[in-house]
């Protein structure tokens, strides 16, 4: 059952990944983008991993989302109806990607693998949670940092306005002037 | 007692200096102060011959330089005081006064101080300090009138000449310090050890022969005679040159005792005699003639050193020096007057000048040897003892005087002829042709007073000497006198004399007018018997060779490696510079091109393009990738 | 044989993933590109995790790490697209070159 | 204890889904006649479940450049997602399948809605219903964090992400006692992610029905059934998480499920009419500057009562 689910997902997850270049619309594209990862996500459930699977599909299903929505602000032909090859150095590529692809298949039956270590725990999600909190605390650490550093960060490059340009010059103009609306008392 | 010696020294020395240093600034007062100072000194000169005095004083570490008047110096220190007096007396005349007279005067002072000391001396030292100021003085005297090259030249050879024969002194006086003389006194010579002895009396012989104009050096007093009237005078007929034979005289000892040095001294100055009177007869011009006279004369005196006759010597020395001082003051003032000194030209000079001429007849007279005069009882003396030591020695010695005759008799007939009628021609043909002083300004009183008192002492010094008087003379001189001369020698040699004169004034007139074809003996006896151009060719010429051979080699050796390393230092400091540009330049400048170089190609990959770094970055894994699985 | 067969699913996404990055021009295509990349390794985890490795939590944490990766690589990646736009209406990377060399 | 549903189960849930979604909407059909002012009648109702053969038959319109593929895509994903979070539902006892991260599936299939209504928005290639898509993304970011830490507030209080654990760790006192504010935002999550009510923004009518403005026959049929059905699976999973699932003193549990959901449902239509329309950036300001921190702590506040409760 498993092994014939995971040619099932594996399939269909390459055949998305190869639509994602393949057609020209470009919500096309990412929906077949979506497709491919919600594979990855059901090939790791499949793989007894339950819940990274499903927070897997949970994440990339929003991720796509909001991919799609900047794709119509920052893409000339986002519906692909005026098809125009938007690709260069397409045979480099090819070749590269060939290229690695076949020394990393070569490594994966050249290289012999050691045997399996152990036996999957009855919760997984319990196992990666402890290992999140325990052992790997550090990586939970830093990921929590990452994270908010990005979010900072991004929102600072993408404002189009300072922090301190609705205060005025002289930063105390009250209320603030503030291009984008809500905010408490105002 | 000896402040006096003190006195005499002091006095001319200071007045000469003093005199000298003044230069023009006392020209008027110059020839008073000189008088004063010669006649002080001639006073202070009898004293010390009358008292004797002696002194000492300390010189160098265990040496004293003594000074003592024996009878011999005591002598000699009057005869050089009167001498000087008398030639003071004549120089205003001879020097104008627009002349240096303070520096003439000084000089004439200083010498005659020095020639105090040379007879005074009895240690080495001081008469080597006297003998160099002679020769300084003798030079510069000689160069008075600097300013003319030809004088300067004839101040030069003469200066060069005695000065070389000096420097037997010196030798000598080493070899006194090396022979264990160490008081280098006089008289000690002779203990001298060994072969030091020799070479001392060498050095001394030398030095006299070069001093007094002796054979092999005689020909610089030609060239003194371009100095002034008086200078000749005083320097180079009585006083000077006689300094030689006086040093002989006192030092006769050591020639003895040496063995060879006094028949070496003898011949030398017998030979001198014969062949410098030649000589002089060869000479047309009077002040040569003199000069080559005063040679042959002082080789008489040399003769009489040698055979050890020292008061026949020194009597001799007296009357030669009064009556050669006063034939030269006579010449010098007629060239001054008459501005020649050609002999055909001084025709009739007597007439000219009666009082001038008188004294200089009777200074020829005298010269010639005629008897009664005193050069005959001198030249006797010294004749008897040389004919004791050896029968060709009195040969060589009549031989000379009957020279002696000639010469003084050609100078005597060319003066006395009578005056040609067109005089006033060759006063100006003589003028231009020597170049001669102020031109026709008769001598003055002041110059014919001292020849006459010359030629006077010069005649009755003889008398004095005569067999019977010589007694008190002898006893000044000190030591007995072994060879008397007999009366027969005295008889001989005045005949000798006689004849010799008569024949000249017989051949003379015809000779006056023969044409001139000198025969090659003439000629070379006129030429000084070439001694001159034989010291030229050995010494000079040599010598000069030598000199431009150093040169040379200095020039071509020396600075040449200083200038080839010089020349290398540049080229290797030229090199260093290009190899320094090329080389090491250029290796910054290629390390520096070759990392612009580099940077550019680094920059290649970065194509600003996202996707060729994502294929760079890939390409970089892989290999990353491939590396560590490989190498594991 | 399935590890190894799941391991090459891994190495086919990640190869489609590059190619997309490599040859797109579009900023927004580039980061599919990049997502896909990412998946594969998310695959390789499981995978790894699944037959080598099931009683240790380090392949799950590397999944963990590996999602986070992507959620980062797309807020930054879209962040700065926005302000280059806004800036210079670039929306594809030939245009944004300045950065060269 | 509730185990997965033997294979028919598969179909019982949807269809009592289904039946749900049509009292539903019946009850909404009375609340507006009255609010109308009229009698609600059978009739009216009869009138609004007339709707579903007329856009079967209706002749779907058709425009030029539409993405069918991604609009059909889209359509049908919004009723099917709802469906499928259903199966995870426990009723009474017996769920359709009892999955070990059943919580988090009902979220996935919850976000699925977005994709669905951004290709339903996206793919009639028109103006309205592509802002319409829009409105609902926007939306989904407004109501998704603070629905998502009211879930996990659930699962932190029964430690564990399955549905059983969850209503099993109800035994004694619901959730919703001591978790309101989760409870509260779960219910307007539901509103939002069913956009009815006060979240019919991207199906507002200054938009000319937004995403439905273009759907018309099926797809508008599909999803207006969508709608339906995610309101009625919203409220029958509010049951077992803050409401104890099949807990109950007399009836079986399956009976109490029903009522308890049958009561949230009421509860959410009589609802739909009394708040208006909420604009998304207003709501979200709402939700991530209040909505977001009250969960934080609630969830803060449920980890420190379970450790207490552990520890001691």
């Amino acid at each position: 059952m498993e092994a014939v689910s995971l040619w099932g997902l594996g399939v269909v997850a390459l055949a998305c990944a190869v639509a994602v270049f393949a057609c020209d619309s470009m919500a096309r594209a990412t929906f077949a983008l979506l497709g491919s990862l919600v594979c990855v996500g059901g090939v790791v459930f499949v793989l007894g991993l339950p819940y990274l699977g499903v927070v897997t599909v949970l994440m990339m299903v929003m991720e796509m989302v909001v991919m799609a929505v900047f794709m119509v602000a920052y893409m000339m032909n986002p519906a692909g109806l005026m098809p125009m090859s938007m690709l260069h150095n397409k045979r480099g590529a090819l070749g590269i990607s060939a290229a690695v692809f076949a020394s990393l298949t070569g490594a994966v039956f050249l290289v012999d693998w050691p045997q399996r270590r152990g036996s999957p725990p009855r919760d997984t999600t319990f196992q990666v949670g402890k290992a999140l909190m325990g052992g790997q605390m550090l990586t939970m650490v830093v990921l929590g940092f990452v994270l908010l550093a990005t979010m900072v960060a991004a929102t600072v490059l993408a404002l189009h306005r300072g922090r301190y340009d609705r205060l005025g010059d002289d930063l105390d103009r009250c209320p603030a002037r503030d291009p984008a609306g809500g905010g408490v008392g105002r | 007692m000896s402040a006096l010696l003190w006195a005499l020294i002091a006095l001319p020395l200071g007045a000469g200096a003093a005199l000298l240093l003044s230069g023009r600034r006392w020209n008027a007062l110059a020839p008073g102060l000189g008088l004063a100072a010669a006649a002080g000194t001639f006073g202070l000169a009898v004293a010390s011959a009358v008292f004797r005095p002696e002194a000492s004083a300390p010189l160098f570490a265990g040496v004293r330089a003594g000074l003592r008047v024996d009878g011999l110096s005591a002598v000699l220190v009057v005869a050089v005081a009167a001498v000087t007096t008398a030639v003071l007396v004549a120089s205003p005349g001879e020097l104008g006064p627009r002349e240096n007279r303070g520096r003439f005067f000084g000089l004439m002072l200083l010498f005659a101080g020095a020639m105090t000391v040379t007879v005074t001396a009895t240690t080495l030292p001081p008469l080597l300090m006297a003998w160099e100021v002679m020769g300084a003085t003798s030079w510069a005297l000689i160069g008075f009138w600097w300013h003319r090259p030809d004088r300067v030249r004839a101040a030069d050879t003469a200066f060069v000449t005695t000065r070389a024969a000096d420097l037997g002194l010196y030798l000598a006086a080493g070899a006194a310090m090396a022979g264990g003389v160490g008081s280098l006194d006089l008289t000690a010579l002779t203990g001298a050890q060994g072969g030091w002895r020799h070479v001392a009396c060498a050095g001394l012989v030398v030095a006299a022969l070069g001093k007094s104009a002796q054979l092999p050096f005689s020909f610089w007093l030609s060239h003194a005679m371009r100095g002034p009237g008086p200078v000749s005078a005083l320097l180079h007929s009585a006083t000077m040159v006689a300094a030689g034979a006086y040093l002989l005289l006192r030092l006769h000892p050591l020639l003895v005792a040496t063995g060879w040095a006094a028949p070496l001294v003898a011949w030398t100055g017998g030979v001198t005699a014969l062949a410098l009177g030649v000589v002089a007869v060869a000479q047309r011009a009077l002040k040569q003639l003199l000069a080559a006279s005063t040679s042959s004369q002082v080789g008489f005196m040399v003769l009489a050193a040698g055979v050890g006759d020292p008061s026949g010597g020194t009597l001799q020395l007296l009357a030669h020096a009064a009556a050669k001082s006063a034939l030269f003051l006579a010449a010098g003032a007629w060239l001054t007057s008459l501005g020649t000194e050609q002999l055909p030209a001084l025709r009739g000079a007597v007439r000219r000048h009666p009082l001038l001429g008188a004294g200089f007849v009777a200074g020829a007279l005298a010269l010639a040897g005629l008897p009664p005069l005193s050069l005959w009882v001198a030249k006797d003396e010294v004749l008897a003892a040389a004919r004791a030591q050896s029968p060709g020695l009195y040969a060589l010695g009549l031989a000379a005087a009957a020279v002696a005759a000639g010469y003084s008799v050609k100078a005597l007939w060319y003066v006395t002829r009578p005056l040609p009628h067109d005089h006033d021609h060759d006063h100006d043909h003589g003028q231009e042709q020597d170049g001669g002083r102020r031109g026709a300004r008769g001598p003055t009183r002041s110059v014919s007073t001292p020849v006459v008192v010359l030629a006077a002492a010069a005649v009755f010094l003889g008398v004095a000497a005569l067999p019977g008087l010589s007694g008190p003379l002898r006893g000044v001189l000190g030591g007995g006198q072994q060879h008397a001369p007999n009366p027969w020698e005295m008889a001989l040699s005045a005949a000798v004399a006689l004849a010799a004169a008569g024949a000249a004034w017989w051949w003379l007139p015809r000779s006056a007018h023969a044409p001139r074809t000198a025969s090659a003996g003439k000629r070379w006896a006129a030429d000084w018997l070439s001694m001159e151009r034989a010291a030229r060719a050995v010494l000079v010429r040599p010598a000069f060779a030598l000199a431009r051979a150093l040169a040379a080699f200095d020039d071509r050796a020396v600075d040449g490696a200083v200038h080839h390393l010089a020349r290398g230092g540049l080229t290797l400091a030229r090199g260093a510079a290009r190899a320094d540009d090329h080389g090491l330049d250029g290796a910054v400048r290629a390390v520096a091109a070759g990392c612009r170089r580099l940077g550019a190609w680094a920059r290649r990959p970065q194509t600003g393009l996202l996707h060729q770094y994502y294929a760079q970055a890939v390409v970089g894994f892989t290999l990353l990738l491939s590396i560590v699985l490989l190498v594991r | 044989m399935t590890f190894e067969l799941v391991l090459v699913l891994a190495a086919g996404l990640f190869s489609v993933g590059l190619f997309g990055a490599l040859s797109q021009q579009s900023i927004v295509m580039i980061m599919m590109g990049i997502e896909l990349m990412i998946g594969g390794v998310i695959v390789a985890a499981a995978d790894f995790w699944h037959f080598l490795a099931p009683a240790a939590a380090d392949g799950q944490v590397v999944i963990v790490v590996a999602v986070v990766a992507m959620a980062v690589e797309m807020a930054m990646g879209f962040a700065v697209t926005t302000a280059l736009y806004r800036a210079r209406q670039v929306d594809t990377t030939d245009m944004a070159r300045e950065l060269k060399g | 204890m509730v185990e997965a549903g033997r294979w028919w189960t598969v179909l019982l849930a949807p269809a009592l889904l289904l039946a749900g979604a049509l009292l539903a909407v019946a009850a909404d059909t009375c609340a507006a006649a009255q609010h109308a002012g009229r009698r609600p009648s059978l009739g009216a109702v009869g009138r609004r479940l007339l709707e579903v053969p007329r856009l079967l038959t209706a002749q779907p319109r058709t425009l030029p450049a539409a993405d069918r593929l991604l609009w059909r895509l889209g359509v049908l994903i919004v009723p099917a997602a709802a469906v499928l979070s259903v199966l995870v539902v426990p009723f009474g006892h017996r769920g359709v399948a009892d999955l070990s991260v059943g919580l988090v599936w009902f979220n996935a299939m919850e976000v699925l809605t977005w994709a669905g209504l951004w290709l339903a928005g996206w793919g009639p290639n028109s103006v309205f219903s592509l802002v319409g898509g829009y409105r609902f993304v926007a939306q989904g970011l407004a109501y998704e964090l603070p629905l998502m830490f009211a879930l996990i507030s659930a699962a932190t209080g029964a430690q564990s992400l399955r549905l059983a654990d969850i209503v099993a760790a109800q035994q004694g006192l619901w959730f919703v006692v001591w978790m309101p504010v989760g409870f509260l935002v779960h219910l307007a999550g539901v509103l939002a992610f069913a956009f009815l009510g006060p979240f019919a923004y991207p199906a507002g009518h200054d938009l000319a029905g937004g995403v439905l403005a273009e759907a018309s026959g099926v797809d508008r049929l599909l999803l207006q059934a969508g709608r339906w059905l995610w309101l009625t699976a919203g409220a029958a999973m509010a049951v077992p998480l803050f409401l104890g699932g099949g807990n109950g003193p007399v009836l079986p549990a399956w009976a109490w499920s029903l009522l308890k959901t049958l009561a949230v449902l009421g509860l959410l239509v009589y609802g739909l009419r009394r708040v208006p329309v909420v604009r998304a950036d207003r709501y979200v300001e709402l939700a991530w500057v209040v909505l977001l921190p009250l969960t934080l702590v609630q969830v803060l506040a449920v980890a420190l009562v379970v450790l207490v409760r552990q520890g001691g």
